[in-house]
């Protein structure tokens, strides 16, 4: 019987033409079984074809439920269980392979964001409780902000009076945004918070943008420095400060001298935060904002947003050049610096710029 | 009318003076079923056998069946749901309210060294506060003494559930004089080795080192409370479960 | 409502390392079912199971109404299963839990949909009149397994059941009253029955039969298969759970048979024990009827 | 023409309820459950008593108005006997489920019934009662039920106590009445028409069938052959059956 | 009804749409198709075409919806308030458009809400829940066009899905049907992946193994056939759940050497052959 019908293909990647995405290669991450898969091709050997390697692929990425090992020697670390008879560590994620010491473990293609001690996240509250409030972070689990790990108005050494539970929402209510660091954390994961720094606090004066989190696919990785300031070229003292949190959530805001999480450069001392703990702290009202910021902050936003797109991390560098590129593109174009628009082709020709440098 | 015979109540239903203990100088006490209406009325609330001990000078109706309600003093069998700051919630029967238990209500537990229970355990606990309005609370300690007596968390085994009827007669002090169960006694008797706790609750903790003694214990007492059985009718039981199984 | 009790891990721990012994906590076999009685009513179409402590009650109804228009020459045949808190205080009337969506949906499957009940000799004039067949089924009481009791109780009621009797001539139609003519029973094909293993232990490698409420709520997984005594599948639904290995489940089907065929001959039994009793007190109604004359 | 069965009766007889019953008279035949005190839904707490919720269900066909009338009559009657103030904040649930309802040999049987809803109601109170003495949750008292019909008969009119199907249909009007074990009138419907007289009659063959002269211990096989009413005497009834309940209990007493 | 399945089968050997016995439809799926989703899936199983997106594990605010849920209890740990593990809760929306007869499914329907809890059950399984305990992973599943192998369609895209995601699982939980060509004789050839024409007239069912063993998640049969035909489809079906364990597989990796080649990821180490050296 030689007679195969074929059904026509679909136009590729259909999904992602309103996007832009690159075209040109298999972006999607689709595969087109071309015709019909004929049974008899798969030879009926379950064992040996949940190896790693086993038929020859690229071995950069292993997908859940495919051996990486028999040998006892090695320990299981994240992304990976064992099964004990016969012994092996398997993936139980898809990415790629880590190996430190004797330890084996799967760093996923994309997870969501898992809080670790020291992180720098930003948070939304979504409840407000008798002592604590419970922040969403991203993760799998609310994180809780008690009131004993902030900063009250009043100074760093004051004690938290039954006055301050009552009036526990004029400090953060639901909604509000803020920028904290992972304090401890709960058996289950769930992340206990602290904004007892003054670079921690309230976030206002600007944009909230949500990119997925660590892992791959782009997003936010941890750095050295997570929160810093830019240069917005035109106006000299016409900074930028961007909070990069590591749970994929991003801020950016007009820079406020001696405020902010970008002041973090500046190193306050424990006596000065003492000092300037004001009840502006817990304001939820933006100050004036010049419309040239503002542009220049929406700026950030898109190259942020392109960066993300394309599947380039994010840091301080990714970002610091982005910018620069696109200020630079702008003023290269017909358009006039005034051109704020990042996506599409010219966001790709603006990734593709800083890649090929 | 004669006393021999017993004296069957329904709710609403008048008491004839004569039964009513009455020792000079001692209060009448009240068990349950019976409710006082001021200043001398005595009436009982659900259809059972009005019982008096008049050296004790109390009267109360024994019935069986229904759902647990907790009483000061009960001991009772619990399955904790889950743990907040200060207290463990604990179910006594189904679909009702969590009674509380707090954390630091149990021998030795001080705020460093508290019992870690997991959503799913089993303790044995006494009621020590039981209200109308408010939630129960239990002890797994005595407050007088400080010592556990028995009580806190229950470790393997199995639970069974028995009627509330049954559970009475075996927290009796002579369960088998005074209940007529001997089916414990009698399984112990015949060398088996197992350890039982009773919840005024309607369940029964079985533990033992042998899973097929535990089997053998818990069908024991749930079939001599489904049948009603009689001591005699127990001890047959008890030969016929043993020879099942060796 | 209250939410549904769940076993203290001492339970939890306990069934399994009991059934890893080949032990159950009823001291019954793996593949042994607990007591099973029916008594029907005095009405025709009324059956009352007993499994155990699971009691169900079904109760078939007849009333003539116009066929659906896609379907003019079928008649109408639905089955109900409304749980009340009588099953369980976790069961609210009016909101359907995850339990009753299962158990209807196997029912539908291995009743309706397997043709047990021939709907075309429901039509009475077609597109117009038709018979619609109703079952209700109650749950009693609640102690697991009410998938294969209720089947057993829908298939009996069914059976047992007698619709009044028709005649056309021309283009009326008379129904008689019962009193007029004696009901006839309704065109059954065949009787489909289910039979559901549970299954226990990380690997799901034991299999029990007729779980009660307590392993119910342990089992990891659970598969449901439904024959007629003809040896045909009606229905098979493993819906999620602990993997089980291919040829466990094929083994599962064979007992399952070999099941139905027990439970088969006993519902025949029933149901010729009852109709000898009805016979009798047909022939006394006949005698005291000469009597009063 | 009045049903002479004798009224039977299981009791505790669903190990899962907390009180259970089935009872059978007249030709109807309803199975009770009661649960309670459990926790209750914080829209229906009530702060100083618990609440009672009655559901009834008919055998064929899902419950509708006529569903929802009697149970708030039920619901309202239950509500007076129940010590509903030993457990605030809690939930008592009493659900009636119907097994047999007679049926008119002489008409096709409909699934929902367009008749009247309040021939059931004694059986279904009676069983309620039975469910909630078997459940041991405190009463002031227990009750007992009768229905009434005022048949019309040869330009007269005649009181038949435990009517039939087809005598409901032809009665002028149908009374219930219920009375609790202190001979108080604690329920009564009525529907048709009637004459203040005609209650009056109707009231007073109700209060010598629920509430008959108390008995002694002693002559408990005369009560039952006294020819003073045509139907059985449920409140001896109720009473003897618990007794037989309770001494099969506390047989180890 | 015409049969037109089983009367041109035996002549031509081809079924209605031109495969033979073996032959599974083309199966086409792309991974990461909406941005703003934790993860989210497109496949299409022949004309049957699904979407899926995750959401979580998240702590959800109480309100519940419509989904079907189900409580991963592994190792019969747990009990308690939701201490077992991550809630999976399924939800599906199928397009009043999938289908022919262009009929609308009520969020009442029965049939939507048992393949809601098949899925989630399956899914809950297979999935490293306790990893999560007290949150949910919230699955939302949109049929766009219905030819037949729907709960298999489904459970495929929900697996492409949770990998996106990065939700860790033991292996990859896949689907596939198998009929027979005719109920009745015991001669007749087994099928595989039945459209929806197929699925009108042949007995079938459904199965879905975890990865390409023979471990069995999910069996639905529907309809009736002879007990003796059952090994037979399930053995086929065993078959076809490995060809799109492999497809799959294969979807998975592409996606992840695209992200490596494009700098997003960072080059894993490389296995077996350096291990040997390490030892």
């Amino acid at each position: 019987m030689a007679i195969t019908i074929l059904k026509p293909l679909p136009p590729a990647n259909t999904q992602n033409a309103a996007t832009a995405y690159n075209s040109d290669s298999d972006s999607d991450g689709g595969v087109d079984l071309e015709g019909d898969v004929s049974m008899m091709a798969t030879a009926l050997s379950s064992k040996p074809s949940r190896h790693v390697g086993g038929k020859g692929y690229d071995q950069a990425i292993v997908t859940p439920g495919e051996i990486i090992t028999e040998d006892s020697q090695w320990m299981r670390g994240h992304g990976t269980y064992t099964t004990p008879d016969p012994y092996a560590i398997v993936a139980s994620v898809a990415g790629t392979l880590v190996k430190t010491n004797k330890l084996l473990s799967v760093r996923p293609l994309r997870a969501r964001y898992t809080p670790e001690i020291g992180d720098l996240v930003i948070g939304r509250i979504t409840e407000v409780q008798a002592r604590r409030w419970r922040v969403d972070v991203g993760a799998s689990l609310l994180a809780q902000l008690p009131l004993s790990a902030v900063n009250l108005p009043g100074g760093i050494q004051r004690r938290r009076t039954e006055t301050d539970e009552l009036q526990i929402r004029t400090f953060f209510s639901e909604g509000d945004l803020l920028v904290a660091e992972v304090q401890q954390l709960h058996n289950d994961g769930g992340a206990v918070l602290h904004t007892r720094s003054l670079k921690y606090g309230k976030l206002r004066n600007g944009l909230f943008l949500a990119v997925s989190g660590t892992g791959g696919g782009g997003g936010v990785v941890r750095a050295r420095r997570q929160a810093f300031t830019l240069d917005a070229g035109r106006a000299a003292n016409d900074k930028i400060d961007v909070v990069l949190g590591v749970n994929g959530y991003i801020w950016i805001s007009k820079h406020v001298e001696g405020e902010g999480a970008a002041a973090e450069s500046a190193g306050p001392g424990i006596t000065r935060v003492e000092e300037s703990v004001g009840l502006n702290v817990y304001s939820s009202q933006n100050d004036a904002i010049a419309p040239e910021t503002m542009r220049e902050i929406a700026r950030v936003r898109g190259v942020v947003e392109a960066l993300v797109q394309h599947g380039t991390r994010v840091d301080e560098d990714t970002v610091t050049r982005g910018y620069n590129e696109a200020v630079e593109m702008a003023r290269g174009d017909g358009d006039g610096p005034d051109t704020l628009y990042l996506g599409g082709e010219r966001g790709k020709r603006l990734v593709d710029a800083l890649k090929g440098r | 009318m004669a006393t021999q015979g017993p004296v069957i109540v329904l709710p609403g239903d008048q008491i004839d003076p004569s039964l009513i203990p009455s020792r000079p100088k001692k209060a009448l006490k009240l068990g349950p079923g019976l409710r006082h209406i001021p200043p001398n009325e005595l009436v009982p609330t659900v259809a059972g056998q009005l019982t008096t001990d008049h050296k004790k000078n109390s009267i109360w109706v024994e019935y069986n069946g229904g759902r647990y309600i907790p009483a000061v003093g009960d001991l009772v069998i619990g399955t904790v749901q889950r743990s907040a700051a200060e207290y463990f919630y604990v179910t006594l029967t189904d679909y009702t309210s969590n009674a509380l238990l707090p954390q630091l209500a149990f021998e030795m537990a001080t705020k460093k060294t508290r019992p870690n229970l997991n959503p799913g355990a089993l303790v044995y606990a006494r009621v020590c506060l039981a209200n109308r309005h408010m939630d129960p609370e239990l002890e797994c300690v005595s407050p007088a003494t400080g010592k556990a007596d028995g009580l806190g968390p229950l470790n393997g085994g199995m639970l069974y559930d028995v009627s509330l009827g049954l559970a009475r007669r075996l927290l009796m002090r002579k369960s088998l004089e005074d209940g007529k169960v001997a089916v414990l006694e009698e399984l112990g008797a015949a060398g088996l080795a197992f350890e039982t706790a009773v919840g005024r609750n309607g369940k029964v903790w079985v533990n033992s080192e042998s899973v097929k003694t535990v089997l053998i214990v818990g069908r024991a007492i749930q079939e001599t409370d489904e049948k009603n059985l009689s001591v005699d009718q127990q001890k047959k039981l008890v030969r016929k479960l043993i020879k099942e199984v060796s | 409502m209250p939410r549904e009790a769940e076993p203290s891990l001492n339970e939890r721990a306990f069934v399994v390392q009991a059934l890893q012994e080949g032990l159950r906590i009823d001291g019954r076999a793996l593949d042994q079912f607990r007591e099973l009685d029916l008594k029907f009513g005095d009405q025709y179409g009324v059956a009352d199971l007993t499994l155990g402590k699971t009691r169900i009650f079904a109760k078939v109804s007849a009333e003539v109404t116009t066929p659906y228009t896609d379907r003019p020459f079928d008649g109408i045949f639905t089955i109900t299963t409304e749980l009340s808190p009588m099953a369980s205080p976790s069961f609210e009337v009016n909101r359907p839990t995850e339990t009753e969506i299962m158990l209807s949906r196997l029912l539908e499957k291995t009743v309706r949909r397997s043709n047990a009940l021939d709907t075309e000799s429901l039509c009475l004039v077609s597109g117009q009149k038709c018979w619609s067949i109703r079952v209700d089924l109650h749950v009693l009481s609640h102690d697991g397994n009410l998938i294969d009791a209720s089947c057993l109780a829908v298939v009996a009621a069914l059976r047992h059941f007698r619709k009044p009797d028709t005649s056309i001539e021309g283009e009326t139609l008379t129904i008689y009253t019962p009193a007029e003519r004696e009901p006839v029973p309704l065109s059954w094909l065949h009787s489909p029955l289910c039979v559901t293993f549970s299954f226990f232990g990380e690997e799901a490698d034991i299999v029990v039969m007729d779980a009660n409420l307590l392993e119910e709520q342990l089992r990891v997984t659970s598969f449901t298969i439904s024959f007629n005594k003809h040896g045909e599948i009606c229905q098979g639904a493993k819906l999620g759970g602990t993997t089980v290995e291919a040829m466990t489940l094929i083994k599962c089907a064979n007992d399952a048979l070999d099941k139905v065929k027990e439970l088969t001959t006993w519902l025949d039994l029933k149901l010729v024990e009852d109709s000898k009793r009805r016979d009798k007190g047909g022939l006394m109604a006949e005698l005291s009827a000469e009597n009063e004359r | 023409m009045t049903v002479n069965t004798e009224p039977q009766a299981l009791i505790s007889h669903l190990p899962k309820a907390d009180g259970s019953a089935t009872f059978s008279y007249a030709g109807y035949t309803v199975v009770g459950a009661v649960n309670g005190p459990i926790e209750v839904q914080r829209r229906d707490e009530l702060p100083e008593e618990a609440a009672v919720d009655v559901i009834v269900r008919p055998a064929a066909g899902v419950g509708g108005t006529r569903e929802r009338h009697l149970e708030s009559l039920i619901q309202s009657t239950l509500r007076q006997i129940i010590l509903v103030n030993n457990f605030p904040r809690t939930l008592i649930q009493v659900i009636l489920q119907i097994i047999v309802a007679p049926e008119n040999e002489y008409v096709n049987a409909k699934i929902t019934q367009a008749s009247s809803n309040l021939p059931i109601l004694p059986a279904l109170l009676q069983t309620a009662i039975l469910s909630l003495l078997s459940s041991t949750l405190p009463l002031t008292a227990t009750l007992t039920s009768t229905a009434l019909a005022i048949v019309p008969d040869q330009g007269g009119s005649n009181i038949v106590l435990n009517p039939t199907a087809r005598e409901v249909e032809q009665s002028q009007s149908f009374h219930v009445f219920a009375f609790t074990s202190h001979n108080e009138l604690i329920l009564a419907e009525s529907e048709g028409s009637f004459t203040m007289k005609e209650w009056d009659d109707v009231y007073a063959r109700a209060y010598s069938q629920c509430c008959p002269p108390a008995l002694s211990s002693d002559n408990d096989d005369a009560m039952i052959d006294d020819q003073r009413s045509a139907g059985s005497d449920l409140r001896h009834f109720t009473r003897s059956t618990m007794e037989q309940k309770i001494v099969s209990d506390l047989y180890w007493k | 009804m015409p049969l037109d399945t089983s009367s041109a089968y035996p002549l031509a050997l081809l079924r209605v749409d031109g495969r033979r016995w073996n032959d599974l439809r083309r199966l086409h799926a792309a991974v990461r198709t909406q941005a703003a989703a934790d993860g989210s899936a497109y496949l299409e199983m022949g004309n049957t075409k699904v979407m899926c997106t995750v959401t979580g594990p998240s702590e959800e605010n109480k309100r519940r919806t419509a989904a079907s849920t189900a409580t991963g209890n592994t190792g019969g740990a747990g009990g308690g308030a939701g201490a077992g593990g991550a809630e999976v809760a399924v939800e599906i929306v199928v397009g009043g458009f999938s289908s022919v007869d262009r009929k609308r499914r009520g969020r009442g329907d029965k049939r939507i809400h048992e393949l809601q809890t098949t899925l989630s059950k399956a899914l809950a399984a297979a999935l490293h829940t306790h990893l999560y305990p007290r949150s949910t992973i919230a699955l939302s599943l949109h049929v766009l066009s219905q030819d037949g192998s729907l709960l298999a369609a489904l459970l495929n895209a929900s697996t492409l899905a949770l990998v996106d995601a990065g939700i860790p699982m033991s292996d990859l939980p896949v689907a596939c049907t198998a009929g027979l060509t005719s109920a009745a004789s015991a001669a007749d050839d087994p099928l595989v992946d039945l459209n929806a024409q197929e699925e009108q007239e042949l007995p079938f069912l459904t199965l879905a193994t975890l990865g390409d063993t023979d471990r069995v998640m999910v069996l639905v049969l529907e309809t009736r056939v002879q007990a003796a035909r059952l090994k037979d489809m399930v053995d086929l079906a065993a078959d076809a759940c490995k060809s799109v364990h492999k497809s799959l597989r294969e979807v998975v990796r592409r996606r992840g050497e695209h992200m490596v080649e494009e700098g997003a990821v960072e080059k894993g180490a490389s296995m077996a052959m350096d291990m040997d050296i390490d030892v």
